[in-house]
């Protein structure tokens, strides 16, 4: 009863994204062999995934592309495996979701996966997981705590190397000169903290004449990057380039340099997420590149677990391959945009 | 209580500075503004420049006339932030029967919330602060409810609005202006305006001259309602896209900010629609020129909280409590 | 002339000596005690039924979850309520919160005393000068805890390099132990929170301070008259009220292990809410700290109980809350306003 | 602050002796100056209230301080008390200078003050208002509660008021909370050598006035200062020893009252020659009875109102052209009448029946169109709009007929509000000036400016005079007069006694919230509304002692 239920609330929630999401690329992880964990190391003991409980805890509303996609395909997955699932929505409150993820353990999940609002302060739910045993997997950022003893795994993608991947096409499509302006994300959030990070590191070590001349906040939100971006062209007319931190903002950097009547391709923009209403930026020709954020944690989440519960070994880091959108292959790889 | 104000009386001639700074503080605080930004800031001085900060005060403007009369009538609607939210998804689902329809809706949606916040408040007792902080929750669930995520609209009446203008002057600014001329006008010059202040200077004094107190405050509320609803609309026909989970987020501290910024005292009783205005714009300027300069987020927001506390000192009823 | 005195106090009024309300005081009675006592009967109620619901409930992972959990809310609750009974407001304490747990954290590798003492100083200043702002310069609490509100997370950003930094919490620290300890079974910010309250009680019931409190947001021109020292009760009140923010900050940082920066936004909110919720006017002169303890605990089991709920959509979820809080304010409001004096 | 400096083993002090009998005053020798100011000059904007102010006030002596509205009392006593700061001048206290920054500091130093207009706070309990800032405590330093309410209630008893100490102020009247505020002031008397009363009696019924008296007699047996702001006569003669006589802000005399007759003293505080005042009687009422229209219908009929606790079936008519009076006991539910009528309380049953026609009661709106206009008790807080000017205020009522399609017609309001302010003689800077800034006595003429703009049918008059100056009192007086005259009825409050009797034609007693008694024609003299009360208190009232509870019976 219990996953009918969740598939019925899936449906209901989200809607069309939710089916869509479907055609969607499948996450692989990047190659190479990091430490593994089993079982036997973490304590504990095997169960059959099937018949298990699975907590999830979001961080963020559903209500912008990638936590819609990353619920959808947690959700689609249980309802897959026939596996239970319990959830909870944090509303982007980090005090709710230590709440909620212990709600969740009293609950009676087996299994956790997480995806922290934070990366810091996760003390007391491992605390409280440890001592039941919980094996738990974290999804899209990291918990600052020792793996294959305070949680299981990471899954999720390498925001500094993603930050850094945006240089590159930052560099790419300004020819490596001018003047740069930076979305960033919300402050205090280590996306944010690791995206700009990487694209300065990339951008000081392949262009150093490229000069990084502006960096405000837009909050991960739309109108806030137009905001911004408004200001930001009266006050550096001769920018060359915006690298804003995620999809949202970048589009409204684009409403921005519209109203300003600015020609589409005019001030180069690399992004960060791979939503949809971004790549069609591209095809349009107002995005210069997307670096791909993908949500689809699902079955790399319940395959990890499943494996994890038989007593196989899984890897701690599981990094995964995130493609990018560019140029014209962007028309084409519209349907796997979420 | 003004029998018994504790006040102390300044030499004449200090006083007559400060009151001048009570009334015209904030506008001083604008030109400063000007000043400061013409001398240090590179391109300040364009039409395209100031073209910006106009449009994007307008829906502070718009949503601060509203929180005017609320503060006027010595209330506060928390609710505003949400109802541009509820506002915003409205539109995006009906905007299949035309902008305009959808405009209706959206008001009327706005109107709705006004109705349940003056109700609660009027018929209720319920304080103010309170009854509008429960819609503030409960409008913007409604609207996520509505509306789950973002939704582009690309509405060619809408896009026309966000950026159109006439006579060089952007629709949304002429809008902002017309309604602030209108609001300006309903205070000084109806009796809706004379009760509407003598309900927030003293409640009971008010019930007890037979003033209509319950239908004044509740008109209050849905004013509020609305102008939250129609800046909601422009503000999603500037982004030429509806986000329910960020529109109107901390608009009711920015408006209460302005309002007070401008003149109005919280305790009520008083409601300057010019100062309000000029709060809006004292705050965006405050807001563009951090940016200009590029501060970063934490200087950004020192500087905002002292300049906040500057502008309230200095147009600071003075004597009343 | 002293026989025409005791016939002023005729017979009319012998209602009064006899202690209660006057006239058929039953229903007022049960009315008064249900305005005070409103929040308190409702989250008996709500726990009953969730726990005859839920097998998960009542369990003592899951009360004591939401006993720590409501713990460092309930102590800027405990604050919040000085405020409001003076008539005051104090948007501040969120960022008073987050900036606490800061440096908490930053300060605890210089020890325990540090990190108790560097918070306490910082905010106990904040609300200082939100005190003196407000009770010297007769600014509106409103707008000067606004502006503090921006300026606390300002200087928390400032901090933390833009908020790329979180400090962690010294390992193994005494410090460590009053977030993470426990007595008896139950945690340390538990006991914590009871005692201040207890304490905050005392104050406000039984201490001159407390009745200048009253006073003060009765009528503060009145106080004034009377001789209550007004500025100096505001500008302690909030003083007060940053100190505790502050604490709670630090008690949370120690049981989060660090000092994470995301916090706090809401709390304001939040903490009124439970202030009003447990019976305290917000024009102050009346209101009394076990009620904001109640609110604080009611609005954590509502919350536990969405959760028990399972798979509510986020969006709902807020429309219960938002329309829960228009019932509990509706139903107090209306019980106040039964007995209000004309 | 340690436990024992406090005055906590002190005896609470002691209620009022048994009142010395009449006072005799003016033999006594004045004591040395306590309280002085010299030269004092107060500014508002716009307004010089203190001209140059020299005054003393010596122990042991009562100085009666008067003057017309506005002339700057209340000012000087709170420019004395800390509550404003002089803008020149020097003020000397047991001989030294002194200043004093806040009220408080001037508690401190010895000087108690009941301030105009009763200010405590409703929402506390008595025992709370009573003992704020002097909680007895335990060795703890917590508030000892038990022994507060003992100590509270028994300091009430002594000004006859029976209460449980423990609700909230709020619930009692504004002539109780008047007696809580003069315990409150005089219970320092321990260690205090000024206290100044800024218009006690104005709230008071004649008992509680000699309760007062009482305790003014005591204060100066102890060598105490008072000084005493009253408007009535009467009580100056009753207590005072000396006075000093406030015009425009300057003073116009002072010295002993004892032979400076009552036309002069009124002729000082009017700046007007004797003759012409000398035509004046005591209150301004014509004494000759317009007898409404004989046989006339009531204009206002009241019927069987009921009020939970408060009012027990009253019924009451007025006639055009007739002064209907309401007498009683402080309490006895006079205003809530006049607010049942008017329509801002609602009732559990009762009618109220304007010109034959039938008005929804609990509504003030219909009140009001139906031609009912209330003048509140309570002036400051449910009458003014401080923060409106003069003219806002006067047009308030009467707005939706001074506008058109909701627009407000600012020549209309200009006319009417030129009328009145001239007609009642308003005082002030301008019609712009906000209410706030007026005296109480032109705060009042604002009030009835309100109402006559209505042209009502019936006018609810409560405590139309109470804080108002002898000059303004005659007005009021005579417009009541004049309007009855005109055909309107009138309903009048009042607890002075002498105006309620020569005011009214009829008066209608009330008691606990019924009526107990009306007097008709020749009956309406000050003796006969006496009996009536006590008669209605009813046998063993008088008996009623602290220690018996139960005197409802
Ligand atoms: N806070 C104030 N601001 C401006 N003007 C004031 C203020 N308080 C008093 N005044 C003015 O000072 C003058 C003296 O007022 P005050 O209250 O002392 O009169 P009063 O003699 O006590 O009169 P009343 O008998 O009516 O109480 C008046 O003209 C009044 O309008
Ligand atoms: N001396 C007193 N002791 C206790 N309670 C009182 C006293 N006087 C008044 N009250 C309370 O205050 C309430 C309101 O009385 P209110 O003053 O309105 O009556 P009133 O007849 O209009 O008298 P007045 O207008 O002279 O003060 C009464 O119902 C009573 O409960
Ligand atoms: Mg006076
Ligand atoms: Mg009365």
């Amino acid at each position: 009863a219990g996953c009918a239920k969740s598939e019925d609330d899936d449906e209901g929630s989200t809607g069309a994204a939710g089916s869509e999401q479907a055609e969607g690329s499948e996450q692989q992880v990047t190659g190479g062999s990091g430490p593994t964990c089993t079982i036997a190391d973490y304590g504990g003991e095997k169960i059959d995934l099937a018949d298990a409980t699975v907590g999830f805890s979001q961080s963020e509303k559903e209500a912008n592309p990638f936590r819609i996609a990353e619920t959808a395909s947690i959700k689609d997955e249980a309802g897959k495996r026939g596996v239970e699932l319990l959830t909870a929505n944090a509303q982007s409150q980090f005090s709710k979701q230590i709440s909620d993820v212990q709600a969740l353990i009293s609950k009676g999940a087996d299994l956790l996966v997480i995806a922290p609002l934070n990366s810091d302060g996760w003390d007391p739910v491992l605390k409280s997981a440890a001592d039941k045993k919980i094996p738990i997997v974290t999804i899209d950022r990291k918990i600052n705590a020792e793996p294959c003893k305070d949680y299981v795994s990471f899954i999720g993608s390498d925001f500094t190397e993603q930050g850094k991947r945006a240089a590159d096409k930052m560099v790419e499509a300004t020819g490596g000169k001018g003047e740069i302006a930076i979305l960033l994300g919300a402050p205090g959030n280590n996306v944010t903290t690791e995206r700009t990070k990487g694209f300065k590191d990339r951008i000081a070590e392949k262009a150093p004449e490229m000069e990084i001349v502006f960096e405000q906040t837009g909050e991960f939100v739309r109108e806030k990057g137009q905001q911004v971006t408004e200001q930001l062209i009266q006050s550096n007319p001769d920018i060359t380039g915006i690298y804003a931190e995620n999809d949202e903002m970048g589009l409204g950097a684009v409403t921005a340099l519209k109203g300003a009547g600015k020609e589409p391709g005019a001030v180069k923009i690399v992004t960060i997420d791979g939503t949809r209403n971004a790549v069609q930026g591209i095809v349009d020709g107002s995005i210069d590149a997307v670096i791909e954020s993908n949500p689809r944690f699902g079955p790399l989440a319940f395959e990890t677990l499943d494996a994890f519960t038989k007593g196989e070994e899984v890897g701690q880091d599981l990094v995964i391959e995130d493609s990018e959108y560019t140029g014209h292959e962007a028309e084409a790889d519209l349907g796997k945009a979420y | 209580m003004a029998d018994l104000t504790l006040r102390r009386a300044l030499p004449a001639d200090r006083e007559r500075v400060l009151r001048w700074l009570q009334e015209y503080g904030v506008y001083l605080g604008v030109a400063l503004l000007l000043l400061v930004n013409i001398a240090f800031t590179p391109n300040f001085l364009s039409a395209e420049n100031f073209r910006t900060q106009a449009v994007q005060v307008a829906p502070v403007v718009i949503v601060a006339l509203g929180m005017a009369l609320a503060i006027g009538s010595e209330g506060v609607d928390l609710s505003v932030g949400s109802v541009m939210a509820l506002s915003t998804s409205l539109l995006a689902l009906y905007m299949g029967y035309g902008p305009w329809v959808a405009l209706i809706v959206a008001v009327v949606g706005g109107a709705a919330v006004g109705l349940v916040n003056g109700s609660l408040i009027a018929f209720i007792g319920v304080q103010p602060i309170v009854a509008t902080l429960a819609l503030m929750v409960g409008a913007r669930g409604l609207a996520l409810v509505l509306l789950p995520q973002l939704e582009d609209i690309r509405d060619p009446g809408m896009a026309t609005l966000g950026s159109g203008e006439f006579a060089g002057v952007p629709y949304v600014v002429l809008i902002a202006a017309a309604l602030a001329v209108v609001v300006g006008f309903v205070v000084r010059r109806t009796t809706f305006g004379r009760q509407l202040l003598a309900i927030g200077d003293s409640r009971p004094a008010a019930r007890l001259a037979g003033l209509p107190v319950r239908r004044v405050l509740i008109v209050v509320y849905v004013a509020s309602g609305v102008l939250a609803a129609v800046a909601g609309f422009l503000a999603t026909a500037r982004l030429s896209a509806s986000d329910p989970t960020s529109l109107g987020n901390l608009m009711e501290l920015s408006a209460i900010t302005a309002v007070v910024v401008g003149g109005t005292p919280l305790t009520g009783g008083r409601v300057r629609i010019g100062g309000t205005v000029a709060g809006a714009v004292l705050i965006q300027l405050l807001t563009a020129t951090l940016i200009k300069h590029d501060l970063e987020p934490s200087w950004t927001q020192i500087a905002q909280a002292v300049v906040i506390i500057l502008a309230v000192y200095a147009a600071r009823e003075r004597g009343k409590r | 002339m002293t026989v025409v005195k005791d016939e002023t106090a005729t017979g009319r009024h012998v209602a009064y000596d006899a202690g209660e309300p006057a006239g058929d005081g039953r229903g007022d009675r049960l009315s008064a005690l249900a305005q005070q006592h409103g929040a308190l009967v409702a989250l008996i109620a709500i726990a009953a039924v969730a726990s005859l619901s839920f097998d998960s409930f009542a369990t003592t992972g899951n009360v004591e979850n939401m006993a720590v959990s409501s713990a460092f809310l309930a102590i800027v609750a405990l604050g919040m309520t000085f405020v409001i009974v003076t008539g005051g407001i104090d948007l501040s304490v969120g960022s008073v919160f987050v900036l606490g747990g800061v440096l908490a954290a930053w300060g605890s590798r210089h020890g325990t005393v540090v990190a108790l003492l560097l918070p306490l100083a910082v905010c106990g200043l904040i609300g200082l000068v939100n005190g003196l702002l407000v009770a010297r310069l007769r600014l509106a609490p409103f707008i000067v805890t606004l502006a503090a509100m921006l300026g606390a997370r300002g200087l928390m950003l400032a901090l933390t390099d833009e908020g790329a930094n979180t400090y962690l919490v010294a390992e193994g620290s005494f410090f460590a132990d009053l977030g993470q300890g426990k007595l008896l079974g139950i945690g340390a910010p538990v006991w914590i929170t009871a005692a201040l309250f207890v304490a905050g009680g005392v104050v406000l019931r039984r201490t001159r301070f407390g009745q200048h409190v009253y006073a003060v947001g009765g009528n503060e021109d009145a106080a004034a008259l009377m001789g209550a020292p007004v500025a100096r009760t505001k500008t302690l009140v909030y003083t007060l009220n940053g100190l505790l923010a502050g604490f709670a900050g630090a008690l949370n940082a120690a049981w989060l292990d660090s000092g994470v920066t995301i916090l706090g936004y809401g709390m304001e909110l939040e903490a009124i809410a439970a202030v009003v919720i447990g019976g305290t006017l917000l024009s102050g002169g009346m209101g009394f700290v076990g009620g904001s303890l109640v609110g604080v605990l009611l609005l954590k089991v509502i919350q536990n109980v969405i959760n028990q709920i399972g798979s509510l959509d986020s969006a709902y979820q807020q429309v219960v809350s938002g329309g829960f809080l228009v019932l509990v304010v509706v139903a107090l409001t209306w019980l106040a306003r039964r007995r209000r004096v004309p | 602050m340690a436990a024992a400096n406090e005055p906590a083993g002190r005896p609470a002090p002691d209620g009022p002796a048994p009142p010395a009998g009449p006072a005799g005053a003016a033999e006594r020798p004045a004591g040395p100056g306590v309280l002085a100011v010299r030269d004092l000059t107060k500014r508002f904007p716009g307004v010089l209230a203190l001209d140059g102010v020299d005054f003393t006030a010596r122990a042991g002596e009562v100085h009666a301080l008067v003057g017309e509205n506005g002339a700057g009392k209340s000012t000087l006593i709170k420019v004395l008390t800390g509550v404003y700061r002089p803008d020149e001048g020097e003020l000397t206290y047991r001989g030294e200078p002194a200043s004093f920054a806040t009220p408080l500091a001037a508690q401190q130093a010895g000087i108690s003050t009941i301030y105009q207009e009763v200010n405590l706070i409703p929402v506390m309990s008595v025992a709370r208002n009573l003992l704020l800032g002097r909680e007895p405590r335990r060795r703890g330093g917590l508030i000892d509660f038990g022994r507060m309410h003992r100590e509270a209630a028994r300091m009430l008893l002594d000004y006859g008021v029976r209460v449980d100490v423990r609700r909230p102020l709020a619930e009692l009247g504004v002539g109780a909370q008047q007696m809580v505020a003069l315990a409150r002031a005089v219970s320092a008397a321990g260690r205090t050598d000024v206290v100044v009363m800024d218009e006690p009696t104005s709230s008071l019924e004649p008992r509680e006035v000699d309760t007062l008296f009482g305790v003014i007699d005591r204060l100066r047996a102890d060598g105490v200062a008072v000084v005493y702001v009253s408007h009535r006569l009467d009580e100056l003669y009753a207590v005072c020893d000396a006075v000093t006589v406030l015009r425009d802000g300057r003073v116009v005399h002072t010295g002993p009252l004892a032979g400076l007759d009552r036309l002069r003293l009124v002729s000082l505080m009017l700046g007007r020659e004797m003759g012409e005042v000398s035509a004046e009687g005591t209150t301004k009422f014509s004494g000759g009875h317009h007898e409404g229209r004989a046989g006339a219908e009531p204009v206002l009929r009241a019927a069987g109102l009921t009020r939970r606790h408060e009012l027990h079936d009253v019924s009451l008519d007025v006639r055009p052209g007739e002064v209907v009076g309401l007498g009683g006991l402080l309490g006895s539910g006079r205003t809530e009448t006049a607010k049942a009528i008017a329509g801002a309380l609602p009732l559990g049953a009762g009618r109220v029946t304007v010109a034959g026609v039938p008005v929804r009661t609990g509504s003030t709106p219909a009140a009001i169109r139906a031609g009912v206009s209330l003048l509140p008790e309570d002036r400051k807080s449910e009458g003014i709009v401080p923060g409106l000017s003069v003219r806002e205020n006067i047009a308030l009522a009467a707005l939706p007929r001074m506008s058109r399609y909701g627009l407000v017609s600012e020549a209309r309001i200009d006319a009417v509000v030129d009328t009145f302010v001239s007609r009642l003689r308003i005082k002030a800077a301008s019609t712009h000036q906000k209410v706030g800034e007026l005296s109480g006595g032109n705060q009042q003429k604002v009030l009835l400016a309100r109402w006559l703009a209505m042209q009502p049918k019936v006018l609810l008059l409560d405590e139309p005079t109470r804080g108002i100056d002898v000059g303004a009192k005659a007005e009021v007086q005579k417009l009541v007069d004049e309007l009855a005259e005109d055909g309107l009825g009138v309903l009048l409050i009042s607890s002075d006694v002498e105006e309620l009797i020569e005011g009214s034609d009829r008066v209608v007693v009330l008691r606990d919230g019924a009526v107990v008694g009306e007097l008709t024609g020749d009956d309406v003299t000050e003796d006969r509304l006496m009996e009536a009360i006590a008669a209605a208190a009813g046998p063993g009232a008088g008996a009623a002692g602290p220690g018996k509870e139960g005197g409802r019976g």
